[in-house]
């Protein structure tokens, strides 16, 4: 979960990470009176947590608590990539230097903490590791010990500081690493960390993302799941499926992430496009797989559904019951596509076939049909 | 012969009074798999499918001294504690099925038993078979045969109708392991393709991989390095998928600008591995590489 | 650095565990009042750091304040073991039912954490370790895991307790550990921990040692060593001396404690008793030797002095120096004994030999030579 | 041949610009040591006894690769630092001179490196010395001489008083390590009797043990159980030791119940090893002993 630029500063306040000083704005009028308190001139920060908002003109400097009006009325309410501001960071405005970049992740390939860092920050990280990689160090931390000071002196001293710098670098790394370890984040990054004109560290930007899998520990934030989600994907995450969105008008329900991949990828493959990625998982049943098949049928954009099942745990008669109920409801202009084997697979056609459905034993068989049908299935004229 | 389970293979199952782990007990000894034992704190003393359960691993252990495996269905919250009981208790291979783990909890316990010189299969993950002789996991056990292929798989269902493909081939499998969809998982496709080197019953090796870090891009090194002298074909789930977005399991992102399906593809044909287009496919192009 | 019951007490009850209601008393006076706010009745316990103060009359039970005051007044200033009484704890008394062991040690052997628990307590855990080791569970935690759940399930499933009372034994070790790990212990004890009448579980007695090396994270106990000293250990820890007072007449002085406490049985093989063990660790110089030679000097049961050096990286001539001037300031009644070889081996014969001290080769000539010196020292009839 | 350090021993020293780390760099320089590099954080470029200086381990191995050994002799506080950045940095055996480490420290530093197969010796040790080949440590070299016997010891000067009866009686040490005055220390008395038992030049070895814990005890019960081939004397300091006080060393105190000198002199004559009632005595023992 990717907390909101002004959720994680308040996490780095709380670990004494010092940021600029700031305070949310859901008004245009908060906005003024915010700047009036910041000295007369801010900077206002649209909260979104897609990347890239400030090339698509999400931050704004104000001269005076009016223009901060000004522009917060515009900014609030903007869509940045879909995603609609609600909110504004309105914060003092900082006389940078100089940027560094300093960030913690998880590190698949070593299976270990991973601190990186560089004394270029404010630019596209991967793009840096990928042009000037001896620009940009890389500290590995053993989850068994934990961070050592060893670690910090690697980072400091990689840097071009002032011994002052390299403190103040020391101790952020710190309170950087307690907050990774302590809300289970999958990254923690500053970028840019800047050096402003008295020398000063200063994170401008700050970036969290914890893992899904650890919110259990952290209720604060086990609410703010949803905050991201569209309706439908947040009635699936209620059902327990796992669900994106894509663009296609095939919709797709598989059982196992990396079946229900392969499924979108043989539409692809056939020349279709997937409306979407529906893992039902292990062992549903009649009940959930309506639910599932009820959600896309009910999508606008689904013209063809595809639904490609083997069973294990998961019984292909309990399948078959569920697609049967949600046609009944929900089927009338759409085309339903079955590929069905495995566990009670005998029953399970036979329910389909009962209800003029017939299954298919191959997924590619299946895949081509549900292309084909969706070239044929007329798209009415807006 | 087999890799890591075989007809010497005695589990002992954490969390068997469970719905998921009592199910799946019943398909393991229906399969022939040796269960001895199950744990679940509290209810030692009952008897699962006529299975004893014991409050402790260790209990079970000094009953049972022919243990030497455990398979894990214990909830995500739990898990890390029963990982460690396994691994205290001597336990060689730990299976855990259990998904959801947060990922610091598991990167820890997965650091502690590699150090240990413990083999952790998972976690979020189908489990382990060699047909025929011992099935540890939750797969369909008809779908797989014995044979001479190994799969290396990061997918639950999907190595199910890789395998269903390679049986219908009658080419079957030596031994199929899912290791795991999670990002960070206690076997890598590069370990596995250590074991399989040395199996002589295993002739050719699938790797079946998904979007999301670059545990493909490093077992394709690997086979270019090592000069690995059994034959490879991979296959890749998620050419679809949309960067930033989880595709069900835990590491099936792209993110950072790594971890999309077509450059996995590309590093594994770069390294002499073919790559197949559907699941159907990988068996036909096994076929005819062992043909040849 | 052993801890006073009470200091134990105070630090378990800031950690949750909830130990009997107790005051510290001072004076008899204060007894009457604590005992008064506690109900009329109390047990007042000598706070000593020997051990074995209950069979010595330590610990007293009172039946009302004027009792309390009555046996306060016999208690503050008696003697346990040399140790004078200086106060006690005062607390409410504990209808015991049953006695349970607690206690959590660094297990040498085996490099690790290691918890030990039995259904029989308030006994000495030796002596049952011995007579009825079945009666005693330990269990190992790996210090780079730490306290799992696991390793509380397999005591709490030993001990003959109802759900509950295995709820409280839980949360007490969890508790107990973490006093444990964030005080550096070295042993941290419950014996016993009582069952109550009501079925409560309830520390009785409480003991903590905390490692002296890391007392430089506990500031709040580091001045606290000095209070179990008397005043020559005190006058040695100042100057970083390793001294340990004993019975005998032969003082030892030597370089290294292997050697040092090799010199005192050399002594007691060849027939003597040594007054003590006191290392001058690696390196001293002049004046430092000059300080423990003067300290041992001026003790009065030491009549001969034996010290024993193998000069590595302490210089023979600079020990030398240091023995002429003690023994010109304090040594008209002692007799000196040196054995001296290593670095600089020659130019402190030198100085002795200019002092009119003649030194040893090998120690077992001068320890045989101490022994003999002390026999024939006339000892003054008191 | 020798144990752990030899010819081929190359040292990089941690803290080498303090008083010590100076002065002992010197002196195992003056021995024929092959200190190639020294490192303290903040002063590196410049150099000690013409030895470079680095900021850290990382920048000494990398512009050295040849280090194998390091030893240390930085401050308690910061000791275990040092030690996890030495075994980060690949280091083989590392030598902790340092004393008074708290212990709950030097556990987790000692259990982690066992875990990582990095060798220990230490702390609050003198070193390891191999006459005439190396000496990483701060005895003083000319006590011993090239030989044929293996000392370990908990001591320092007591191993120098055994070491220089042992010269002068012209029987001279393999190798002599003090494995440290400490609770827990990285090598045990078993430890290296395992390697003493595999070296060829090492004719008989001397264990020299003090009171606390339970060390020798052991090492006494492997001796029995494994039937040491090679013949073994042992000396033990602080028979007169009252109990419940340290005497000088953090781990020389006999507590609860164990730890006595006695004690562990009847366990090891129970062993069939000969046990020393001087320093001096240990030597003809192992005279008569290696002459018979």
């Amino acid at each position: 979960m990717k907390l909101y630029e002004y959720e994680a500063k308040q996490l780095f306040s709380l670990y004494n990470i010092s940021v600029p000083e700031f305070e949310l704005a859901r008004t245009p009028e908060e906005a003024r009176e915010i700047t009036q308190k910041l000295g007369g001139k801010s900077v206002l920060k649209a909260q979104v947590l897609v990347a890239g908002r400030g090339k698509l003109g999400g931050i704004k400097f104000a001269e005076s608590p009016q223009e901060a009006y000004e522009l917060a009325k515009k900014l609030l309410g903007m869509e940045i990539k879909g995603e609609k501001v609600n909110s504004l960071l309105v914060s003092e405005v900082v006389n940078i230097e100089r940027e560094l970049y300093l960030s913690i992740v998880i590190d698949r390939s070593v299976g270990a903490i991973s601190i990186l860092a560089s004394s270029e920050g404010g630019i596209d990280i991967e793009e840096l590791a990928a042009r000037s990689p001896e620009k940009l160090i890389k500290v590995y931390v053993d989850p068994l010990i934990g961070l050592k000071p060893y670690h910090i002196r690697r980072i400091t001293e990689f840097m071009n500081l002032s011994d002052e710098q390299k403190k103040a670098l020391q101790d952020i790394t710190l309170n950087l690493y307690r907050v990774f370890v302590d809300f289970d984040c999958e990254l923690a990054e500053i970028n840019p960390l800047a050096v402003d004109k008295e020398g000063k560290l200063v994170p401008v930007d700050a970036k969290v993302i914890i893992d899904d899998n650890a919110l259990f520990r952290r209720k604060e934030f086990a609410e703010r799941v949803y905050v991201e989600l569209n309706e439908l994907e947040i009635e699936a995450k209620k059902h327990g499926f796992s669900y994106v969105e894509l663009d296609g008008d095939i919709g797709i329900i598989g059982n196992g992430a990396g079946l229900t991949m392969a499924t979108m990828d043989l539409v692809k493959l056939y020349g279709g496009r997937p409306a979407n990625f529906l893992d039902i998982g292990g062992g549903a049943r009649a009940d959930v797989v309506e639910k599932a098949a009820s959600l896309l049928l009910k999508h606008p954009k689904v013209k063809v559904l595809l639904v490609n099942i083997l069973g294990g745990i998961t019984r292909c008669d309990e399948v078959a019951k569920g697609l049967v109920n949600a046609l009944t409801n929900y089927g009338k202009d759409k085309k339903l596509v079955v590929r069905l084997i495995g566990t009670n697979e005998e029953e399970g056609k036979k329910i389909l076939s009962n209800a003029g459905i017939s299954a298919f034993d191959s997924m590619e068989d299946a895949a081509k049909n549900a292309v084909e049908l969706a070239k044929v299935v007329r798209v009415w004229p807006c | 012969m087999a890799v890591l389970v075989d007809k010497n293979t005695y589990v002992v199952v954490q969390g068997i009074t469970g719905r998921e782990g009592s199910f799946h007990t019943k398909a393991m000894l229906d399969y022939g798999t040796k269960v001895v034992a199950g744990v679940t704190p509290g209810k030692g003393g009952q008897s699962v499918h006529g299975i004893p359960v014991y409050d402790s691993i260790y209990e079970a252990v000094s009953k049972h001294q022919e243990i030497n495996t455990s398979i894990i269905f214990v909830p995500s919250s739990y898990a890390p504690d029963a990982v460690y009981e396994a691994i205290d208790a001597g336990i060689d291979i730990i299976v855990l099925i259990t998904e959801h783990i947060p990922v610091h909890d598991s990167m820890k316990f997965i650091r502690y038993a590699k150090l240990r010189g413990v083999c952790i299969i998972g976690p979020n993950c189908p489990g382990i078979i060699s047909p025929g002789e011992s099935k540890v996991g939750i797969m369909p056990g008809h779908v797989f045969s014995k044979g001479t292929i190994g799969i290396v798989s990061r997918s639950g269902t999907l190595t199910y109708e890789v395998a269903y493909a390679i049986t219908k081939m009658r080419l079957g499998q030596s031994t199929a392991v899912g290791i795991g969809g999670d990002p960070i998982t206690g076997m890598s496709m590069i370990d596995m393709l250590e074991l399989f080197r040395e199996d002589d019953e295993t002739k050719a090796v699938v790797l079946i991989g998904e979007i999301g870090g670059d545990m493909e891009e490093r077992a394709a090194e690997y086979i270019r390095r090592s000069g690995y002298e059994k034959p490879v074909v991979a296959f890749v789930a998620g050419r679809t998928a949309p960067p930033g977005k989880r595709m069900g399991h835990a590491g099936a992102i792209i993110s950072m600008g790594t971890g999309d399906a077509e450059s996995k593809v590309r590093v594994f044909e770069a390294s002499g591995v073919k790559v197949a287009s559907t699941p159907t496919e990988v068996a036909k192009l096994l076929k005819e590489i062992l043909k040849g």
